[in-house]
């Protein structure tokens, strides 16, 4: 089983993006699957950040706690990161660094002074190509092949011409063999990695942000209103940069309140709209949530986490936004939460977002975070034909002898045939006030409880068609229980636990409200049930109790804004 | 156009107002445009907050969100993006629209999409009871301001001006037929225009009331040019003795609606999803 | 035992309210109790609405089911209420109006015109002193002293001169004698109230919303910001109108944005500051909330609820928002909620909440709803020197030996030292970031760790000095638990069904957050414990589950915007 | 006064804006004129937002509530009520008060309390890296408007006259001398003092650059007279081949601050409760 991790630190603007998104690229190609973390600080440059890529044969959605290589970009990245090596990593490094101090270092690592910035500057006058020196000196400790890299490079540049293509793969070229004369091939077999023996398969590389707007794209969007909010703001930057060519219109708000109004408008008028923001954002959403929830406007939000209260941690990543995205909002009304693990599922969930939030005629909430919107996640193909547009009760034609339209027709199941503004022969009054069926302003007691009853009535088709959690591992002892991001941690977590003779299965909620019922049945099957999330008070084993009555036996929680790991969680276990 | 008759506007909804209050007078003057520039009802699209101005659309036949107080324009604007081929008319009130609604009405200037707004300026909260607005005279007694409000009135031409608005007009619930000019003009209007409208509150300002306006209210001369933007900003200032009424100020921006190349093929709701095209993206990500 | 309800109804604009104000403060300084419900439209003439008020010797906080005498001021009251009477109920009303279609009602009832308006006209040439005729006349159907009734007429109308004021007598002793005729003493003795043979006891009269705002003053309040919102708005209103005279400054925000952050502001620089809203304006809030909380900002919110989502419905009554005040706000933070249940109880939890907000430096929310904040009250007399004012650890002065201060220092209790800004030889940083103990932006995890630790730890002081739960009844086999004006109507409820035979306790939960342990005890001593509350979801339900492990056995809930009775409980109750 | 030396504002936060920002030279005109008006460290209250501009106050010894995006002005406003003898100082950047902010930008105006408000108008969202910000030039290119910035840049000094506020400038971080006159002269100013302060922004945007505000920018001569509405307003329109620095315009109008009769007595902080006078209230309900 390959499972190798390369990390890439150094001051902010170094570029270390770009070493492990060339990397990434060039492997996911290569048919391994790729997690890559981003760890950053909220400033433009200077400060620490790094760039993690696991690389693995299997599919990957967390850190290990071993780096395989580490490509320091400054001193200050050895000292921080030499910890976290195995035990004999190897460590390049430019051959400028003061290493007086690297004694501190465990004698098993291996030392790699490289003249990357010579190197780089050989090649093509620029110290922006040290990082292709670099990539090629890990595509030789990996003893992989050259070939592949310069395609990536080939690939990655061309939109910069020719000239810089060349000097890029030059560079690499100088890093790889520079690397050759050091490292022959087997000398660091803790590196190594095999090229696949199948066919490549058709993977997919991207991060969570364009997962969320790709899936959106194919879902038939046609409007995003949203405000600049890490780790929110790739979503909207890349429908806006696909927008002239799909026929979207991607509007920058003055604030998240217009951001969201903004798609209530376009949803009125009856286009597939979304906004995305963070918590802060989200709070000054709230009321437009409500308004949601009272005119029954279909509304997609993607509340990208961040670590909290106020502005926190710009830039780390935490679940502490679960109960704010259940209860947030004024007034009582039905809604639904996604909470995608990966970025194939965020595609996924994006398309039952908009098919939920028109059938339903709903607000729904797809929770991300920063792991989730900055990794970056190797994805088996997409099957676009599995995703469907369902817009429910829209209709754009009203045959008068049916009597006047009414927007809030009293129906079973709560929902409201929805004409399109401009249908001829028709109008719908749409209200934030408590309403008639026809829409206008009532004050009536018995109107508010028809009205509020039909309201709350969706949350029984809701739960019915709930998705069903996803259930891993074969032991029948501890059922660790997670939703969002938690989910490759815990099943690698299960994995672990397995293997060394343990009895776990893990079981990842792809959609915190409504919970399916299954969840329920499933719990029983387990002596103990853990809950593990990433939040200080524990949200969803609240959620867990008040929803289906499990109480849950355990919490695994971390809050440190960093993400949680297979590790941390089985740690955490020895001590529960 | 003129075909249309102004029934056909007639809602089924009991109106709320009070009994003398302007703002009858503004739905018959909305009516009256609609009915001049010969909108059908199932072609309009009203946005409209919270207050006693956001109901009038509820008195029209009309398509209608009636969203939050504050923001009657985020919801006009993301309805004319998605459906350009809507007439969209946002409607509210002076606090509505000044004060909970301040920063969308700065940046939708600066958008410019076509689209009309219409704020029933009594410079008083009608809805909650009488507090002071953003419009209330400086020294405004009432509930909030029992001593006499401190603060100087807002001045929405002088802003509008300011951010370039394409059509600036003030418009007196008094005068019926010229407001209705007035509401029609900016019907017509390809951009954002936006009608400041005096309205009396009978029940609540008792300092700005009828009499009080139309002692002051004075119609600019024909000559008036208001492409002007010197005499605009000269005009917009006029408050006090007298308080002109018309089209103070507009330009030659052209809308963002008509600049927007991915609504040259149509409207983003009558288009038809290209969905290769959107699938083509998934390669991208090889 | 007395219990009397008189209810005015008419037309918005035509002075239901002040016919109640007068009957209910003549009366209270008689001693006896009074509740005065509102049911007002969201408008401000035409529609219709009523006044109610019902008058007892014993406390009372809710509506009773029958109507003793009916004072119509048009046509519709008639039809609207009568089927509200006792069986011999007295329904005054002009005798211009048409009622011809009054023989649908009850036989028993007493229908009696009275030349209202003519007596007015007569009274002072003003059709507005029907208001003070008919006062008279259920002063003369009470058979009560018609002194006691001028000389609230006296103080009342006193500030609008002495003509004003005689006119109002004259009118109101016309009503009084013209009803003497009809209904001599003894005639109706369902309308009778027996002057109290006590002296009559320094009892106050006040809505929720000046109980509010005169609890902020008597707590040291010098700050408020606000923007108006039914059913709050009485707050800034009240306030506004002493500003000068107590040294507060109220200022009118331009939306609640504004008005949370300036409230933040003034808190920051030393002084006691409030803000008020409704659902809507908290949702604006929430993020300025969630400032408070990562800042160590005291703060304290005044939530009148009113029936959401949206707009809702602006003028009427619910308690939808507890989950809101509780998870509003993005990420985790330590709050207080606290949830008077009449207006002797709100400046006691005004009170406690500006104590609260200053010694453990959060944000504390006092819930009330359109029914506290619009009703009037009896109060029995308040011990203003029983209201502490603790400011916590405020500090003006600084040691520059001890150091530089540090705003976040680290402390066992979670709380550090205020320094005032302005203090000489020390300057404080207060950062939404998060921070180390200095105040400047931190990105490490152990910092992250220890501060999120520190915040979240106050919630164990705050939760070992949580309000005791108010129990009544001595019953052993139902516990009804509710929270905030639910109060007297179960106890009111508790006493029925005693009376009846059953076996009831009642608990009202003045602090919903966090809960008192002694409420886990408590309801371990009854059978069945029954949750009661204004909302369809059942949001007290679920607290008492996360926060206690209390699984209630039925719930009694009722959002129709219309205020809970002891009748709708015992009604409910009996199909549970 | 000027006894008070420059590193007595020494902060022990290590600054992390880029190498080169013109952020660094806001921060040394901000000192500069700090120490050239007498103000200690103590009685200084920064209220600032968030984003790169809004950093600042960290890098100086002073006392900071550091809020939220977009609320440094609420915040500010709250402190001067509470404490009118602190010298309030609000900072942020162009996205924080003209976008998120734009709302209490014109309020505060209004209100009129004395504090000084600074916007380092780099004309772009720095610290989210890069996107169009309000007062981004139209066909500005960035992550969100790939394909050009189709809107209006803002005006933020004609929307500062037009609601008549008491002193409006324009700064230049190029020039820090020029700018820490501008700065002083708005710390000693009654009233609400507003400077957008053109920023550099060296790593995101790449048009409004160092060298083409030095090709434009130049002084308000020394005759200019900023108590004239009329010429202000002209000098504002001046955006493209020339762009004054300087003072734009000022009135006389009284700060809040000097007229609310609460606080004439003192700061709200400083005075005693009247313990006696607010237990009376009671007897009002009998
Ligand atoms: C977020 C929010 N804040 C406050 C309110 C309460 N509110 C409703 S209408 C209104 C003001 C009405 O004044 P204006 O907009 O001038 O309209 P008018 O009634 O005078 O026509 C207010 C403050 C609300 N509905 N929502
Ligand atoms: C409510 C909210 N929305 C969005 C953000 C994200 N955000 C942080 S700074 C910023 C904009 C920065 O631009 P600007 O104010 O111009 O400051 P600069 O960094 O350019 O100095 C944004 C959008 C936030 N922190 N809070
Ligand atoms: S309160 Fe004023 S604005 Fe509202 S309906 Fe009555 S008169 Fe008109
Ligand atoms: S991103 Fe721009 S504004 Fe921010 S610190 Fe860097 S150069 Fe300065
Ligand atoms: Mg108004
Ligand atoms: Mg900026």
């Amino acid at each position: 089983m390959i499972d190798l991790t390369i990390k890439i630190a150094g001051a902010a603007g170094q570029g270390m993006m770009t070493i492990s998104t060339i990397l990434a690229r060039s492997l996911t190609r290569q048919g391994y699957y790729i997690y890559g973390y981003q760890d950053l600080m909220s400033r433009i440059r200077g400060g620490h950040n790094s760039s993690a890529i696991r690389i693995s044969d299997h599919p990957v959605g967390g850190l290990s706690e071993g780096v395989n290589i580490l490509i320091a970009l400054n001193q200050d990245s050895i000292k921080l990161h030499s910890g976290e090596m195995i035990d004999n990593g190897v460590i390049v490094y430019d051959e400028k660094l003061q290493i007086e101090d690297l004694k501190i270092l465990n004698d098993g690592l291996n030392l790699f002074p490289v003249p990357m910035e010579k190197l780089a500057v050989e090649a093509g006058q620029n110290k922006i190509l040290v990082n292709s020196v670099a990539c090629g000196v890990c595509f030789n400790l990996m003893e992989y092949d050259f070939d592949v890299l310069a395609d990536t490079l080939g690939d990655i540049f061309a939109a910069k011409g020719d000239a810089m293509v060349e000097a890029n793969i030059r560079a690499a070229r100088a890093g790889f063999e520079y690397s050759s004369k050091k490292f022959p091939p087997g000398a660091c077999p803790y590196c190594q990695l095999k090229a696949e023996s199948e066919k490549p398969k058709a993977r997919l590389l991207m991060n969570g942000s364009q997962a969320a707007g790709l899936g959106a794209a194919l879902s038939g969007l046609k409007f995003m209103s949203a405000y600049p909010m890490s780790p929110s703001t790739g979503i909207m930057e890349y429908l806006a940069s696909k927008q002239t060519e799909l026929g979207i219109v991607v509007e920058q708000a003055e604030d998240e309140i217009a951001a969201v109004n903004l798609a209530l408008g376009g949803s009125f008028a009856g286009v597939r709209s979304l906004t995305a923001t963070s918590g802060g954002g989200f709070a000054l959403m709230a009321e437009g949530l409500s308004l949601a929830g009272m005119t029954e406007t279909p509304l997609v939000i993607f509340l990208a986490q961040r670590p909290g209260p106020a502005t926190g941690f710009p830039t780390r990543t935490e679940q502490g936004d679960l109960m704010f995205a259940l209860y947030g909002g004024h007034g009582e009304f039905p809604r639904a939460i996604l909470a995608p693990g990966d970025a194939a599922e965020t595609i996924q969930c994006m398309n039952i977002a908009f098919n939920l939030a028109d059938r339903y005629q709903i607000p729904v909430i797809v929770l991300g975070d920063q792991n989730l919107n900055d990794s970056l996640w190797t994805l088996d193909d997409i099957d676009t034909g599995a995703l469907t547009i369902d817009r429910g009760k829209l209709i754009d034609s009203w045959d008068g002898s049916k009597g006047e339209y009414k927007r809030y027709h009293l129906s079973p199941d709560g929902i409201s045939p929805r004409l399109v503004p401009g249908t001829p022969d028709a109008v719908g009054y749409w209200d934030s006030d408590e309403h008639g069926e026809e829409g206008h302003i009532a004050e009536e007691a018995a109107v508010r409880l028809q009205m509020n009853a039909k309201r709350l009535r969706k949350l029984h088709g809701l739960q019915e068609e709930s998705l069903a959690p996803e259930l891993c591992g074969a032991g029948d002892q501890v059922l660790l229980v997670g939703f969002g991001t938690t989910k490759w941690p815990v099943k690698e977590a299960v994995e672990v636990i397995n293997r060394q003779g343990g009895s776990a299965a893990g079981l990842h909620i792809g959609q915190p409200y409504p919970l399916s019922m299954e969840i329920r049945e499933i719990a029983r099957g387990y002596q103990r049930v853990i809950v593990v999330e990433q939040n200080a008070t524990g949200q969803l084993d609240k959620l867990l109790l008040t929803e289906l009555g499990i109480r849950a036996d355990g919490a695994i929680r971390k809050f440190d804004g960093r993400p949680i790991t297979a590790r941390y969680i089985t740690d955490s276990l020895k001590t529960l | 156009m003129n075909k249309i008759s102004e029934d056909i506007y007639q809602s089924h909804d009991p109106i709320a107002w009070c009994p003398g209050c302007f703002n009858h007078a503004i739905l018959q003057a909305v009516k009256g445009a609609l009915t001049r520039t010969g909108i059908p009802p199932h072609q309009t699209a009203f946005s409209s907050g919270i207050g006693q101005a956001a109901k009038l659309p509820h008195y029209l036949r009309c398509n209608l969100f009636n969203g939050l107080h504050g923001r009657a324009l985020p919801a006009a604007q993301g309805i004319k993006l998605a459906n350009h081929s809507l007439q969209v008319i946002a409607e509210g009130g002076d606090g509505d629209g000044y004060a909970e609604g301040g920063n969308h009405f700065v940046h939708a200037m600066r958008r410019n999409l076509t689209l009309t707004y219409l704020v029933h300026n009594n410079q008083v909260y009608g809805l909650t009871k009488g507090q002071t607005s953003p419009t209330s005279e400086a020294g405004f007694v009432s509930p909030s301001t029992p001593f006499g409000s401190l603060n100087l009135p807002e001045q929405p031409l002088m802003m509008a001006i300011g951010a370039e608005c394409s059509l600036v007009a003030r418009g007196f619930a008094g005068d019926i037929e010229h407001l209705t000019g007035l509401i029609a003009a900016a019907l017509n209007n390809p951009g954002f225009s936006f009608i400041d409208i005096l309205q009396p509150c009978v029940t609540f300002n008792k300092v700005n009331t009828l009499k009080w306006y139309q002692e002051r209210v004075y119609k600019l001369p024909p000559e008036y040019d208001p492409f002007d933007k010197g005499a605009a900003l000269a005009r917009a200032q006029e408050w006090g003795e007298r308080i002109p009424v018309g089209i103070i100020y507009r330009n030659s921006r052209e809308p963002l609606d008509q600049r927007l190349p991915q609504l040259e093929k149509g409207t983003l709701l009558g288009q038809a999803l290209d969905l290769p095209a959107r699938r083509q993206l998934v390669d991208e990500f090889r």
